[in-house]
């Protein structure tokens, strides 16, 4: 195949990785309290199991699962709790944490090093995951172990690694890629060898030649593994767009991989599995690029769980004279935040500080003129035009004959529209009033 | 065979008895707001067209005309219309209850639409014959159908446009149906009648 | 931490936080910037008449909506440019004998563009809701109301200030009364007829005679995307293959001879480039979806051939498109995209 | 006319049927003939002339009659006596009025479609004496026969320069008026006015969706 | 039973009392109509022929399968001219005309009966002007030019094919008319 492995639709926004491509991720200050929420994941919130005034270390337990679709979260520093309360996160909702006094000493639970992981059986490979606590890093933050675990008449044959990244503006994937390269491919056999499956894809979008090539060399010897360029086009990542892409495979409407027999899984998903199945290590950090014309020093940073995003901020210099919009992960898909008081979780990709002038204000917006651009781009293959004037106008049922719940919000509709229509926000309205 | 293809084709399109001459208006307008609607309209008007056509033209020829009462044709076409309507309406929910149910509701509006007293006149006055009057009132019924099917989707649409308040309903409507015939003009000329 | 957020005021909005740059305005003037070119050759070849016939439909179009939307209080929305090439539009299908000083008949394009922005567009709530193509109902509205007017054809002189140019009939009009043997007689030869018909050295409407320039246009609006293939193709693809197959006549009797005709002829002559390149592809009254549209397109070329070659009047583009807008809703009903992933399930 | 046993205003029920009911710009019944024969004025008039008898025709027969008929065959009865009475009409206007029927006779022969008749026979004169019934059927047929009247007005005189029949203006100003576009044209139009005089004056409600 | 009886004899009264209204008014009417719709005719022919104070059906023919009558007109016993019913081929419908031949078999005059042509377009052919173009035209000038200053037709503008068909309608009916009576004359 000449052309490079792609999907129908999709956009191609302006790709401003140069801000933060350079900067090698570095340890960001430990901050002096953590607020760790206790639900970071789709699905249920954990129980919390420490009191106030509790000691903890670094790695400890504090909030059980609280069911199938959940997972266990651990405090990324060592201190004393000093409060169990509701605080908002980053979409603006309030959420039950738990907030840790930074000791300092940076005193880890038992971490032990067992480079014979991959030996492991599946079972107990899963019970790793399962007690590190990790969950999809991509964005979705979909418990992980729930993925390793498919029901038996749903047979996996293949494992996608997401190292797409076809978010604007973010690059801690890529730099996952540029300096781990040979603990992902890891991780992406354990995730095989979880599953029993001997195909595995890492899918990187074009416009990252480096990564592709470090991933190449990283996986040469791993027959099984395949790692593939891929069209720079957003939202190449998305699950779907990345499988039919690599395998050709389309997951039918409200479907899921697992119905076309593949699991997809982020680098950094990978990374955070092998080094749970080596050293037993919980998710405690993640990769998060910090970026945007507004920020005085981008940088990519490896960020404790539950660091304030303030802290992060004045980590980087802090805004340059006129921060307009601050955003939680990407510019596509990630949250405005109202407040820079709300903690780092682990789904949190990118923090993106975009300046006054840098945007265009969406609130005045016209009539859709029927240009037909959305619908030539929709990766979902939808009609976002119907669907938002349905939605504009009240006719919340009727959106459902155009396939409302397809529709997976990745944004690029109102990215292309002329009219500048909100076309996601009315999708969401229009999802939330009725039943799917 | 030309002249009936020729009849029928004027019927339908070129003379399109809504939008050319202005007939089941009241219906038209009805029945429109929904698809679904104006879909079980046209089946059922125009099977209830082509055989009340065909009832009239047989009565006129072998009942009327012979014994000179062609003055009550008024009276006569529209109980034949309404008869047989009431008919259908009992055999069909016998015989069939489910499209009963699905097209039976249409039936009693059907007697007070003036296509289907205007075609049985337009017969008797054009003079055609039999086979010539079943086409025509064919072609009348498909036009009608396409008409009410067009506007129906126009209307669906127009729910969701800001048309000003005055306007809303009927009178943007009207309008539509002005700017359908405008079109419908281009089908002018094509065949003389 | 505090001071921070009380300094910067943020700004919170939903996701996506970048857009493009398009804007409705940009496109609705690049298009208007496109016809440019056809519109200077139709001022080069009728002179001043042209300008003033269109330059007053443009006024009263955007002037229309100004007051319109100043009456009813809704934003104004005058300057997104979609007013003025309805007007832009409807001047160019006009004839330019229209400003002549006998008769004066100022009063077709200003009834023109107000029938087309009131009624057609903003009675259905303005930009994006109207179900026919402005411009076009416009045009049918005047053409049925001042028929005479409407028909009246100069010649192209090519003269500033040719007022008072000779009168005579459009080469579809010649085709349709008299033959084509008569067109190319009228012409001189054959390779002359089709050289005038794509310069645009002929009788007919200001802004439809020029194919070459009217080819730019559209090569330009291809180029950016702001119109795709296929309405164009699959309408002219029609035009050309049924004049073909039914545009023949024997030269003898007179009857139709199949497989004879002559689709060049067709394809240069009437506004079929401008109907098809800038008319039928207006977004707000074609479907939306790419299956959809060819079939609109396909749907406006039998039309225009069925006017154009058994109607009764030589030109049948303005008619087609508008009979094809009353099945837009029909056609976008039936006609959905193909959500992802439910095609191929499907097929197995 | 809810309140139809306490005494009824005469004039009421005139002014109903003429605005707050008239059976074209509000009920929206009987639409066919505000469009077909509204090309002149003079059509328009004897269109309305004609409903006008029949309507009062009718629901005089229809309140004589009443108690004799049949509750089963109410509507068959009603439906015959209308034919009866539109035959009676299209007869005369053959005989008497014949250059206007010969541009609309199709139409007169069609008043026995009109639902707004059968409606006032059926709502109104079946459960009304006789004096009530005649001017039920007078407000409703002059209602109808105000709305014909405006309709023509306005398509003549600009589709043909004339108002029955003389030239006003010498030249066809919008000939498109007096083609089947124009006819919906203006209903649409003073149908939206009449809306908006309501909404505007009266606060009142739009034209219902349509009947037959 | 007693109520079908009931409902029986309800309806016969009313068909039997409106059936009597109706014939009556029918009775009244029928002959009325009879002889305006006569005397329209009769006057409308004689408005093409003023001088005839006799004018008597000669025979049917059928142009475009269409029924159409010739008369001859007479003043005493002198033939003066023919008048004849023809149909032309229009735009949108068969246009009923009728013609006024003097002796010389020249057209004296026409009159347009009935049409369905687009109005402000096709109507134009009940115009005088357009009527007055046929008057003393011979078989040959019986053709439609699109110029001005012809002596043949001269077409409406916008309104050509309405116009060849009033003109081949006037044309055959004076060939009918030649081939009937050139013996005749002459
Ligand atoms: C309700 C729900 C159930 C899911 N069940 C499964 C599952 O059984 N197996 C699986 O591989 N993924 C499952 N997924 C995960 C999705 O396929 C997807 O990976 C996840 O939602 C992450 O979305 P993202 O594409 O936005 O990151 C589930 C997701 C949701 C929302
Ligand atoms: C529009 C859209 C774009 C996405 N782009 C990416 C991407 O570039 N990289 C990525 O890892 N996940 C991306 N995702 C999430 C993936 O669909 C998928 O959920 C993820 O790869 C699953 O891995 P995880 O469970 O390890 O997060 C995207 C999701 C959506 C809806
Ligand atoms: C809607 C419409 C109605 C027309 N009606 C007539 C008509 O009644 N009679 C007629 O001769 N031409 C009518 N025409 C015009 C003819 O099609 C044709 O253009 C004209 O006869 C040619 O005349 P010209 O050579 O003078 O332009 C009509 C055209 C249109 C678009
Ligand atoms: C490619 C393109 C073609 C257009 N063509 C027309 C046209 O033919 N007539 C018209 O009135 N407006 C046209 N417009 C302008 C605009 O879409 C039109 O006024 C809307 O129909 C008004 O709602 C066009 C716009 C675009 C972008
Ligand atoms: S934000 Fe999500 S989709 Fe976008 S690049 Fe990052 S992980 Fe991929
Ligand atoms: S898009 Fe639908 S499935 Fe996905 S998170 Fe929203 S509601 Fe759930
Ligand atoms: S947000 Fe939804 S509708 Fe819009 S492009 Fe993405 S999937 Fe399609
Ligand atoms: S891109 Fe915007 S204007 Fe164009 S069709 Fe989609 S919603 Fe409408
Ligand atoms: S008057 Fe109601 S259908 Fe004609």
């Amino acid at each position: 195949m000449t052309a490079l492995a792609t999907f129908k639709g999709g956009i191609h926004p302006p790709d401003k990785k140069d801000i933060a491509k350079g900067r090698a991720i570095k340890e960001a200050k430990s901050p002096q309290r953590v607020v760790i929420p206790l639900s970071q994941h789709l699905g249920a919130p954990c129980k919390p199991i420490v009191s106030i005034g509790q000691e903890v270390k670094k790695g400890e337990v504090l909030g059980e699962p609280g069911g199938f679709v959940s997972a266990p979260v651990h405090s990324s520093v060592s201190g004393k709790v000093i409060a169990i309360a509701e605080f908002p996160n980053a979409m603006g909702r309030m959420i039950n944490s738990i907030v840790i006094e930074n000791d300092g000493k940076e005193e880890w639970t038992s971490l032990k090093d067992n480079p014979d992981y991959i030996k492991l059986s599946s079972d107990e490979l899963r019970e790793k995951v399962k007690a590190a606590g990790i969950v999809g890093m991509g964005g979705a933050a979909f418990p992980t172990l729930v993925k390793l675990s498919p029901p038996k008449e749903k047979p996996i044959d293949t494992v996608i690694l997401n190292g797409a990244e076809c978010e604007p503006y973010l690059t801690a994937d890529y730099r996952l890629m540029l300096e781990k390269s040979a603990e992902i491919v890891e991780g992406l056999k354990i995730l095989m060898r979880i599953l029993g499956v001997n195909k595995g894809f890492i899918g990187i979008e074009n416009n990252k030649p480096d990564a592709i090539e470090k991933m190449k060399d990283a996986a040469k010897n791993e027959p099984n593994i395949e790692v593939c360029g891929l069209e720079v086009k957003y939202p190449q990542g998305a699950e779907k767009m990345l499988i039919s892409a690599l395998t050709g495979r389309e997951v039918p409407p409200r479907g899921l991989p697992m119905d076309v027999r593949v699991v997809v899984q982020n680098v950094g998903t990978a990374l955070a599995v092998y080094e749970a199945a080596r050293y037993g290590k919980p998710l405690i950090e993640r990769a998060v690029t910090v970026t945007g014309e507004g920020i005085k020093n981008p940088a990519n940073l490896m960020v404790k769980i539950g660091t304030l995003i303030s802290d992060i901020v004045e980590e980087c210099g802090g805004f340059k004279d006129s921060a307009g919009k601050v955003v939680s992960g990407g510019p596509m898909m990630g949250f405005a935040l109202s407040s820079l008081d709300v903690p780092v979780t682990k789904g949190t990709s990118g923090i993106l500080v975009i300046p006054k002038e840098g945007f265009v204000h969406a609130e005045e917006y016209g009539p859709c003129i029927r240009c037909g651009r959305c619908i030539d781009i929709c990766p979902m293959g939808l009609m976002p035009s119907m669907l938002s004037i349905l939605s504009e106008k009240g006719h919340y049922e009727d959106a459902k004959e155009y396939n409302l719940f397809d529709c997976f919000e990745c944004g690029s509709c109102a990215f292309v529209c002329p009219s500048k229509r909100p076309i996601v926000q009315l999708v969401r309205l229009a999802k939330s009033l009725v039943k799917p | 065979m030309e002249k009936l293809f020729e009849l029928f084709i004027a019927a339908a399109l070129i003379n399109n008895f809504v939008f050319t001459r202005y007939l089941g208006l009241c219906i038209f307008f009805g029945v429109t707001k929904k698809m679904d609607t104006s879909i079980g309209m046209s089946i059922t008007f125009t099977s209830v067209m082509v055989i009340s056509a065909a009832l009239n033209w047989i009565i006129y020829k072998f009942i009327m005309i012979p014994l000179g009462l062609g003055f009550l044709e008024i009276v006569i076409f529209i109980g034949v219309v309404a008869g047989f309507v009431q008919a259908a309406d009992t055999i069909m929910k016998k015989v069939s209850p489910g499209l009963y149910f699905k097209l039976g509701i249409y039936l009693a509006l059907i007697t007070t639409n003036c296509i289907i007293l205007a075609v049985p006149l337009l017969n008797v006055s054009e003079g055609y014959s039999f086979i010539e009057s079943i086409f025509f009132s064919f072609g009348a019924g498909v036009g009608f159908s396409l008409a009410m099917i067009i506007m129906a989707s126009i209307r669906e649409k127009l729910e969701l446009a800001d048309v000003p308040k005055a306007f809303q309903g009927l009178p943007i409507s009207f309008i539509v149906t002005g700017l359908i015939a405008l079109a419908f003009m281009g089908f002018s000329g094509l065949i003389t009648l | 931490m505090a001071d921070l957020k009380k300094e910067h005021e943020l700004i919170v909005s939903v996701s996506p936080h970048i857009r493009d740059e398009e804007t409705t305005s940009r496109i609705m003037w690049t298009v208007n910037l496109s016809l440019l070119p056809a519109f200077f050759l139709g001022f080069y070849f009728f002179g001043l008449k042209a300008l003033f016939v269109t330059a007053l439909c443009i006024i009263s179009s955007v002037l229309s909506e100004y007051f319109f939307q100043k009456a009813v209080k809704k934003k104004l929305t005058v300057n997104d440019g979609s007013a003025f090439l309805t007007g832009l539009l409807l001047g160019m299908n006009l004839p330019p004998s229209l400003w002549s000083f006998n008769p004066f008949t100022i009063h077709v394009p200003i009834i023109g563009s107000v029938i087309a922005v009131v009624i057609t567009k903003q009675f259905f709530g303005g930009l994006g809701y109207n179900i026919f193509n402005p411009a076009l109902i416009g045009r049918a509205f005047v053409l049925i109301s001042f028929p005479k007017a409407m028909t009246i054809w100069t010649e192209p002189t090519a003269a500033f200030l040719a007022l008072d140019a000779k009168t005579t009939a459009t080469p579809l009009g010649i085709l349709k009364e008299d033959g084509l043997a008569k067109l190319i007689e009228v012409f001189g030869d054959k390779i002359n007829l089709y050289a005038e018909l794509f310069n645009g050295h002929r009788a007919g409407s200001i802004g439809e005679t020029s194919v070459l320039a009217l080819l730019i246009g559209a090569g330009f609006l291809l180029y950016k995307r702001y119109i795709t293939w296929h309405i164009p193709i699959s309408f002219l693809g029609t035009v050309a293959a049924l004049a073909w197959i039914f545009g023949g006549k024997s030269p003898e009797t007179g009857k139709m001879l199949l497989f004879a005709g002559d689709p060049l002829i067709h394809l240069l002559s009437g506004g079929l480039m401008l109907g098809a390149f800038f008319m039928a592809t207006d977004y707000v009254t074609c479907p939306s979806v790419r299956k959809g549209q060819i079939v609109f397109g396909i749907g406006c070329g039998a039309l225009t051939m069925l006017i154009r070659i058994k109607g009764g009047y030589p030109e049948g583009v303005m008619f087609a498109i508008l009979l094809m807008n009353c099945f837009v809703p029909l056609i976008d009903r039936a006609m959905k995209s193909d959500v992802f992933g439910a095609v191929k399930e499907k097929k197995k | 006319m809810s309140n139809a046993e306490n005494k009824i205003s005469y004039i009421g029920l005139v002014k109903n049927g003429i605005f707050s009911e008239n059976p074209i710009f509000k009920v929206a019944l009987s639409l066919c003939p505000a469009v077909a024969v509204t090309s002149g004025v003079k059509n328009g008039f004897m269109m309305g002339i004609a409903v006008l008898f029949v309507q009062i025709m009718v629901n005089i027969t229809v309140s004589i009659v009443r108690k004799f008929i049949h509750p089963k065959v109410r509507i068959p009865s009603y439906m015959f006596i209308i034919a009866t009475w539109v035959t009676v009409t299209d007869l005369s206007m053959a005989a008497f009025a014949r250059d206007v029927y010969a541009q609309m006779g199709l139409y007169i022969k069609l008043i026995v479609a009109f639902a707004i008749i059968l409606t006032r026979a059926e709502l109104f004169a079946s459960k009304q004496k006789v004096t009530p019934s005649f001017f039920d059927g007078l407000g409703v047929g002059a209602g109808f026969l105000f709305a014909l009247v405006i309709i023509g007005f306005f398509r003549e005189l600009l589709g043909k320069g004339s108002l029955w029949g003389y030239p006003i203006i010498n030249t066809k100003p919008l000939l498109i008026m007096i083609l089947p576009t124009g006819g919906f044209f203006a209903v649409g139009i003073l149908m939206g006015l009449f809306n908006w005089i309501g909404i505007k004056f009266f606060g009142g409600g739009g034209a219902s969706g349509g009947g037959h | 039973m007693k109520e079908l009886i009931k409902i029986t004899a309800n309806l016969v009264i009313i068909f039997v009392a409106a059936g009597l209204v109706m014939a009556s008014v029918f009775a009244k009417t029928a002959p009325i109509v009879k002889i305006k719709k006569e005397q329209e005719e009769t006057q409308a022919r004689k408005k093409m022929m003023p001088d005839a104070d006799n004018i008597i059906e000669a025979g049917k023919w059928e142009p475009y399968g269409k029924k159409g009558k010739y008369f001859e007109g007479k003043k005493g016993e002198e033939i003066i001219g023919y008048l004849i019913s023809t149909y032309g081929k229009g735009y949108s419908s068969y246009i009923n005309i009728l013609v006024s031949v003097g002796k010389d078999m020249k057209v004296k005059g026409i009159g347009i009966l009935g049409h369905g042509e687009t109005p402000g377009l096709g109507d134009e052919i009940e115009q005088d002007y357009f009527k007055k173009r046929f008057e003393a035209k011979s078989l040959e000038q019986l053709e439609v030019v699109k110029v001005e200053g012809t002596d043949k037709i001269q077409a409406i503008s916008g309104a050509t094919i309405s116009s060849r068909a009033v003109t081949s309608g006037v044309r055959e009916s004076v060939k009918l008319l030649k081939e009937k009576y050139s013996g005749v004359t002459k």
